[in-house]
């Protein structure tokens, strides 16, 4: 057995009441990969922060090659050899390719001048070394998801390091990508360098992992040699229980009227081009995806946020422009964001007001003010139909738990009575109970005569609530399926393809 | 290339030269050296206090108490001077002047590094407070004369050349402090390791923070830096009027931070040149020094003043907008 | 009618104990310090009565008007006022004498809610004064520009009115350049103007300032431009502020009067009133160069003008 | 929709910066809320007591009240209107400006219709358009502010900046830098009294209690809150931001058109430059009165304690020191030892509590 490099040792977080943490201990030790899976909103990011020095845990300690630490900080991290690649990257988007790269090494060698060529050579060098060519002049701000995830990771390669956290590293790459990255990860090992790899994607962690923990509502569940598991093993210790999926009912008689919503060649340039499709009542269609594919420009278009500059939009046949959200609102689309905490909640004011906003011109009584009992009728009775878990509707948006808040998103568009409803990852950051009530919900509203488009990349969802799926790649849709004729193993390899 | 024809250095440069080009035009004595010498003088003290007002932008910050630290650490050195009857050298009140001003950006740099109060509140309370203090513990009273070594610096010409009607003019040798600023800054934050913290703080605190960068001690160094520029611009600013004014300065510094804006310094903070800073001041100092000559009335002086801000600042942020739109794209063809 | 008001206020008084704050334009300036010295000696010589003076940092009228706002709370029982814009305080003063208080202005003969206004001086006179001076020294020819506090300083605008009309009259060969130049009462705005004037009217022979501040910045302007013999500078100010400028010639002759008794003269005039007593035409304030006040209206008028060249400037400490 | 980028752009600029601990900072200055009204009503309080005893004869009567109901209007007002602005996310530099140049034209117009010699009806009559021209003056100049910011994307520090030096430019165009007077009849709006009450602060406390109304029950006020707490979530239910931003400046700068009447009537003079140091008292005020810097948060109620208990502050002040040429100084440093302290206060208060909350025992 090799050594340990990093010991966690009863750590627990909580915020503000809420356990993120409860008592986890593991170990990493030399040269091993290390895979930690778990739902989101498990912990794992919390971990990763504690272990950074970003947080101070509340309890517990940390061992590092020995030394015992109660609260780190980020420079001892980086002085102790250990390079983390965040879930949101930490890049600087202000700074060139090179600067970024280059600056956590000046820092960690505690210079004090910078030389802007040196800067560059040692870019250049970093990014040879997992193969990739990029412009080192262009401003990180201006580059893609993708282009972020490689700098982040060059960045982490580039240090002499013992350990390499990667925070799900893979969200936004290809197939191609992937693969060498891991060939990266097998090399350090080689080296005798530890990787910890955070993952949703169990078919990335059974490939690579040496050992694999999961974590689940801030517990670890288990902590074992990789072997021992298979995928739906995996789904049981990270979910619970077993996932039954039966997927959405569409009844097929219903397509032969006009359709809800007809999109015909749709382009928006740079973003996606020529996208048809057509969504009747009572369908879910899933559109699908890697992270940059144009679904969520796709979204962001019918929503009047981005609107597109080529193609028509007919709804019920009629040829509509959706030049901003208010035109979309006027035709009854609703949508519910990709990041529920930026763009669906106002966190910190009430319930009741995240319900009510876009419908308050309809509260007004006679005087043109709100209507105070209109606006409590209206409140209520969307908590009890979505049954909203809160002790008062005054409470502020943030005090729910993610699938709570995930329904007050909901509930605010389903006030306003709208004709159809775009969900744009509607269950991320929800847990496995809540997911399978918010697809009922779902399911329910689409019965009820609602188009749904549900833009997601989580397969099993995608195959639970929606009876056609299409693919998007590089802004345009390239494949087209029928939920029940496609396996999830199927749909993932279409997915990962590229 | 065509990334300069972008930058906001480049607009800037345009609308400086094309308003010089008119002024010119229409007034030769616009060029004449006496008026070249005129403005150069003029933009010392707005020079040194944009440099600082640069640092602070860059590092995603507001400081409005500068003014106050200026005219404060030039009050109460020109009553040192004069109570120790000190006739010596002009830089030992330099350096005077800029230890209080140190002092008094550190005590800027406790409040916002240790309390995380937003830069901007804390900097208008202290300028409150710095200046309330000035006025009420140490004195309100106009001091008519400087001491001898800030006169004889005042009156010190690098070149002096006598126009055609007799007078005297000459390039006043503050403009070699100035320089000597610029070309600090430049090298701090172009070459050190601190000016890449700063820009790193100014781009997202938090990675900053993540990478390891102290971020309060950058802080103290960003408050310490620029409350010890004041104090030079403010003790400069004394010699020049040849009195200590404990009214002065206070209530101008918009205009600094105006002419740091319009030469390309984000607001929101992390970006920000040397070069397009001086183009915004000497923007700023032609339309304040220079308008008359060409007739304008000086009361419509501050109405074109105002559109040149408007425009100035309109078109990039228009820029930004639409450009923030296009870089959206994420898709890899 | 101020008159009852006046009489009525001090019968409320415990045993003739009074307070008489005065307003100034702003603190912090040489002139209004020498006048506060006035204001002083006044309550020393005068046990009974607590004086003080007061007013804004910045010339500011809206200032000013909150300064007087904050003293009739505080209930004192006479305010003497230099008024920055006179017009912007008639309605505070009709306030404070609503409430009974005794009100005396200074520097303002056109100031409505006052018990009286005292002038130093006749302000034409004054004027034309400066005008022959002036005259004089650029051998009555030449182009000359004048500065003001501000255009709505009433008595600046007298005595440069009275000397460009005087000179209108009697030196043909002498020329105003531009309009009334405004220093904003601050020596560092009158240098910047002085300094444009300059560029702007390179053949300048003279120059008349108005405010304390004017020659000051002025001067200041004439001395970099090494033009103190070519150029003529007369105005108001202090010794101590133009003295350094008299001796270099850059300033050439100054005219004043005494603030300090003209505060002394103003807290007396607030007192007689107090004591019920009636000032008349020609009585001596007991005041030096204010034996014998004329009354004009509401308007006493003094003879209490300086002039301070070179030569004398030693003899005035202030 | 360029504004959802322009908030995309301003406020996304790290890869951090949106993340929980940035939004928890605005988290922070929404639990202390009401805390920082109960701490305002006791400071308020407190210096009131303070001053009383100190001066028992001089500060607790009537005159002083009335003089102080004199002078907290213009500046409470204007407070207000920096209030609406910064709840936006914004500021709004220019309020001094707009007041000051609507004071001039107000003059202008009352000068004109009645002069010396004019019947007291047409007197009437100018006097009602003076004040409703004024006030469409102050919404235009704040449309051209909601405009540069909403429409041509300029952070509102800047737009307002270039504004102010533009309205201040017109004023000095219109005024040659001189003063402007009102007329007699004008000036009772600023010195008049009903029922023993000076009528500037019963305009006070009409625009307090109507802006309560506002921020409270209508559906603009709701729309600006939710706005200013989360701009890009207000894109995304449909809010049309950019139509709430120049109703907001158009407001405030109708506010600050209003301070600019109110400063007419009282000092019967209109200048250019008036008040300068207004800006930034009525920030400080807004600050001391509990708006979020950040945007989303602030309470009229917050604000009117704010400027009641500086305005004992000062008066009081004034009176201890009123020997001394330099109470207005010593009022100066206490105003910022005020804010300072105040923040202080609020920021170690919050750690304190947020410390106490993690060492608590875990809920079952
Ligand atoms: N700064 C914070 N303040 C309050 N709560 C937080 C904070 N950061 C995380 N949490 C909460 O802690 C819990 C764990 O979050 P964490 O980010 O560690 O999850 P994760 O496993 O990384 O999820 P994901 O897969 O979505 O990245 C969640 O309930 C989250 O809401
Ligand atoms: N972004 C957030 N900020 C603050 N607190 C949060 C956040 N997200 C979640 N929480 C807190 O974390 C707690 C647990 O969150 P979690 O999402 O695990 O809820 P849950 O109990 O699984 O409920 P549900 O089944 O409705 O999803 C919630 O009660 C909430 O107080
Ligand atoms: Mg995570
Ligand atoms: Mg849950």
């Amino acid at each position: 057995m090799a050594e340990k490099f990093l010991e966690v040792k009863n750590i627990s977080k909580s915020f503000a009441g809420v356990h993120a943490l409860d008592d986890v201990s593991f170990e990493v030790r030399k040269g091993e990969i290390h895979c930690l899976v778990g739902e989101n909103g498990s912990g794992k990011s919390t971990m990763i922060k504690i272990i950074a020095g970003v947080y101070e845990p509340d309890e517990g300690e940390i061992i590092i090659s020995g030394k015992s630490y109660k609260r780190l900080h980020p420079i001892d991290t980086i002085r102790e050899g250990i390079q983390i690649i965040y879930q949101d990257f930490s890049l600087f988007p202000n700074f060139t390719v090179a600067e970024n790269i280059a600056l956590n090494k000046q820092l960690s060698e505690n210079r004090k001048f910078f030389h802007k060529k040196e800067a560059q050579q040692v870019a250049r060098a970093a990014l040879e070394s997992i193969n990739i060519k990029m412009d080192l002049d262009s401003l990180v701000g201006t580059m893609s998801v993708a282009d972020k995830q490689l700098i982040a990771i060059s960045r982490a390669l580039l240090q002499d390091a013992k350990l390499i956290i990667m925070d799900e590293p893979t969200t936004a790459l290809t197939g191609r990508e992937v693969k060498s990255l891991f060939k990266v990860i097998n090399d350090l090992k080689a080296r005798g360098i530890s990787t910890m790899f955070v993952s949703h994607k169990l078919n990335e962690v059974l490939e690579i992992a040496d050992r694999t923990m999961v974590f689940r509502n801030g517990k670890k569940i288990i902590d074992a040699d990789a072997k021992e598991f298979d995928q739906s093993k995996m789904v049981y210790y990270m979910t619970g229980r077993k996932i039954e999926s039966d997927s959405y009912d569409f009844g097929d008689q219903n397509k032969s009227g006009t359709p809800l919503l007809s999109l015909n060649n749709l382009s928006s340039t740079g973003r996606f081009k020529d996208v048809s499709f057509d969504l009747y009542k009572q369908e879910v269609i899933g559109v699908t995806g890697l992270l940059g594919s144009g679904r969520t420009e796709l979204a962001l278009a019918l929503f009047g946020i981005n609107p597109a500059d080529k193609g028509s939009i007919q709804i019920e046949g009629k040829a509509v422009k959706i030049n901003n959200p208010q035109d979309a609102l006027k035709h009854g689309i609703g949508y519910v964001p990709e990041d529920r905490l930026t763009e669906g909640l106002f966190l910190e004011h009430s319930i009741g007001n995240n319900i009510v906003v876009s419908i308050v011109n309809k509260l007004l009584s006679k005087i043109g003010l709100i209507d105070k009992n209109t606006k409590q009728k209206e409140i209520d009775t969307w908590v009890k139909d979505l049954s909203i878990k809160t002790d008062s509707a005054d409470n502020p948006a943030k005090s729910l738990s993610g699938g709570n808040q995930q329904r007050v998103v909901l509930a605010k568009w389903l006030a306003s009575n709208p004709r159809m409803l775009i969900l744009n990852g509607p269950t991320v950051g929800v847990d496995i109970g809540s997911k399978s009530e918010l697809h009922e919900i779902i399911k329910r509203l689409a019965g009820e005569g609602l188009g749904v488009l549900v833009m997601s990349d989580d397969i099993p969802e995608l195959l639970h609530i929606c009876n056609r799926i299409l693919l998007m790649r590089g802004g345009k849709i390239v494949d087209e399926f029928q939920a029940s004729q496609i396996t999830e193993n199927e749909l993932a390899e279409k997915l990962a393809e590229g | 290339m065509k990334k300069f024809l972008r930058t906001n250095e480049f607009y800037v440069a345009v609308i400086l030269i094309l308003l010089c080009v008119f002024i010119g035009i229409k007034s030769p004595v616009f060029f004449s050296l006496q008026n070249v010498f005129d403005l150069l003088r003029s933009s010392i003290t707005m020079g040194i206090f944009a440099m600082g007002t640069l640092i602070v932008i860059i590092s995603g910050g507001f400081d409005v108490s500068f003014t106050a630290i200026a005219v404060s650490s030039m009050y109460i050195t020109i009553k040192i001077l004069f109570a120790i009857n000190y006739e010596g050298s002009f830089l030992v009140a330099l350096i005077i002047s800029a230890l209080i001003g140190l002092l008094m950006g550190l005590i800027n740099a406790s409040i916002i590094g240790f309390f995380r109060i937003p830069t901007l509140i804390a900097t208008l309370g202290t300028q409150s407070l710095f200046h309330g203090f000035l006025l009420f513990f140490i004195g309100s009273k106009y001091i008519n004369n400087v001491p001898d070594g800030m006169l004889r610096f005042s009156r010190s010409n690098l070149i002096t050349t006598v126009t055609p009607t007799g007078a005297i003019t000459g390039l006043q040798s503050g403009i070699l402090i100035l320089v000597a600023v610029v070309i600090v800054v430049y090298l701090l934050l172009r070459f050190t390791m601190i000016g890449r913290n700063i820009f790193a703080i100014g781009g997202s605190r938090e990675a900053a923070e993540r990478s390891g960068i102290n971020v309060i001690r950058t802080q103290f160094f960003i408050y310490g830096f620029v409350g010890m520029l004041a104090g030079i611009g403010g003790i400069i600013h004394g010699a020049h009027y040849k009195q200590g004014n404990p009214f002065d300065l206070v209530g101008t510094e918009l205009n600094t931070i105006a002419a740091v804006v319009l030469g390309g310094a984000l607001v929101t903070g992390g970006r920000g040149t040397v070069l397009g800073t001086l183009l915004g001041v000497a923007l700023v100092v032609v339309m304040n020094n220079s308008l008359i000559l060409i007739g304008v009335p000086s009361e419509w002086q501050k109405v074109v003043l105002g559109i040149i801000l408007i425009i100035g600042t309109g078109i990039p942020a228009y820029q930004n907008m639409q450009a923030a739109k296009r870089v959206k794209t994420n898709l890899a063809e | 009618a101020p008159k009852t008001a006046a009489t009525e206020a001090p019968v409320a008084e415990e045993g003739g104990n009074y307070t008489i704050a005065t307003v100034v334009k702003l603190t912090g300036v040489a002139w209004f310090d020498r006048m506060e010295t006035g204001v002083k000696q006044f309550g020393v010589d005068y046990p009974n009565v607590t004086t003080f003076q007061q007013g804004p940092a910045e010339a500011d009228a809206a200032q000013q008007v909150q300064v007087i706002e904050d003293l009739i709370a505080q209930g004192v029982d006479a305010i003497c006022v230099v008024p920055f814009q006179p017009d912007s305080l008639e309605p505070v003063l009709k306030k404070a004498m609503d409430q009974g208080i005794v009100v005396i202005s200074h520097e303002a003969s056109n100031q409505q809610n006052v018990n009286f206004d005292l002038e130093a001086f006749d302000n034409a006179g004054y004027g034309e004064h400066f005008m022959k001076q002036l005259a004089e020294m650029m051998g009555e020819e030449g182009e000359y520009v004048v500065m003001v506090g501000s255009l709505t300083s009433k008595t600046h605008n007298e005595w440069v009115d009275a000397a460009i009309a005087y000179q209108k009259a009697n030196y043909p060969n002498m020329t105003l350049m531009g309009d009334k130049n405004e220093s904003y009462d601050d020596a560092q705005k009158a240098y910047e103007k002085g300094k444009e004037i300059l560029k702007a009217y390179p053949n300048l022979k003279g120059m008349q300032g108005s405010s304390a501040n004017d020659v000051v910045g002025f001067g200041q302007a004439v001395e970099e431009a090494g033009l103190q013999d070519q150029i003529a500078v007369v105005g108001t100010s202090m010794p101590s502020m133009a003295g350094k400028y008299l001796k270099t010639g850059a300033v050439d002759s100054i005219g004043f009067w005494d603030p300090s008794l003209a505060g002394y003269g103003m807290n007396k005039l607030a007192l007689m009133i107090l004591n019920g007593e009636t000032p008349t035409d020609g009585m001596d304030l007991g005041v030096a160069g204010y034996e014998s006040i004329k009354l004009v209206g509401k308007v006493f008028y003094g003879q209490a003008w300086v002039d301070v060249t070179a030569e004398n400037v030693d003899d005035y400490p202030f | 929709m360029s504004d959802y980028n322009n908030h995309l752009d301003n406020n996304d600029n790290g890869n951090g910066k949106n993340s929980f601990q940035e939004r928890f900072n605005a988290t922070r200055f929404l639990k202390i809320q009401d805390w920082n009204l109960m701490r305002l009503f006791l400071i308020t309080v407190g210096i009131f007591i303070v001053m009383s005893l100190l001066m028992p004869t001089k500060f607790p009567r009537v005159l002083n009240f009335q003089s102080m109901g004199f002078q907290m209007s213009e500046i409470g007002i204007l407070g207000i209107a920096m209030a609406l602005a910064m709840i936006t996310g914004g500021i709004d530099l220019s309020l001094n400006s707009v007041a000051n140049l609507t004071g001039i034209l107000c003059s202008v117009i009352l000068t004109r219709l009645a002069g010396p010699n004019v019947a007291e009806p047409q007197v009437g009559l100018a006097v009602f358009l003076a004040i409703v021209i004024g006030l469409v003056i102050g919404i235009v100049c704040g449309l051209l502010n909601g405009f540069l910011i909403a429409y041509v994307g300029i952070p509102a520090m800047l737009a307002t900046l270039g504004s102010m030096t533009l309205f201040t430019g017109f004023a000095f165009v219109i005024t040659k830098g001189t003063g402007f007077f009102g007329i007699e009849a004008f000036q009772k709006i600023g010195n008049g009294y009903v029922a023993g009450i000076p009528i500037p602060l019963i305009i006070f406390a009409a625009v307090a209690v109507i802006m309560i109304v506002v921020m409270n029950n209508s559906s603009f006020g709701l729309k600006l809150y939710l706005l200013g707490s989360n701009p890009k979530a207000s894109i995304f239910s449909g809010i049309d931001n950019r139509k709430v931003l120049l109703r907001t400046y158009a407001l405030s700068g109708m506010l600050a058109a209003l301070a600019g009447i109110v400063i007419l009537g009282r000092t019967n003079s209109a200048n250019p430059d008036y008040g300068a140091s207004y800006v930034l008292q009525a920030l400080l005020i807004a600050v001391l009165g509990g708006v979020n810097v950040n945007g989303g948060f602030g309470k009229i109620l917050g604000l009117v304690l704010a400027v009641f208990s500086l305005q004992f502050l000062s008066t009081g002040l004034n009176m201890l020191l009123f020997r001394s040429p330099g109470a207005n100084f010593f009022k100066m440093f206490s105003w910022g030892a005020l804010i300072i302290l105040f923040m202080i206060i609020n920021v170690v208060s919050e750690r304190r509590k947020q410390r106490a909350s993690i060492k608590k025992p875990k809920p079952a």
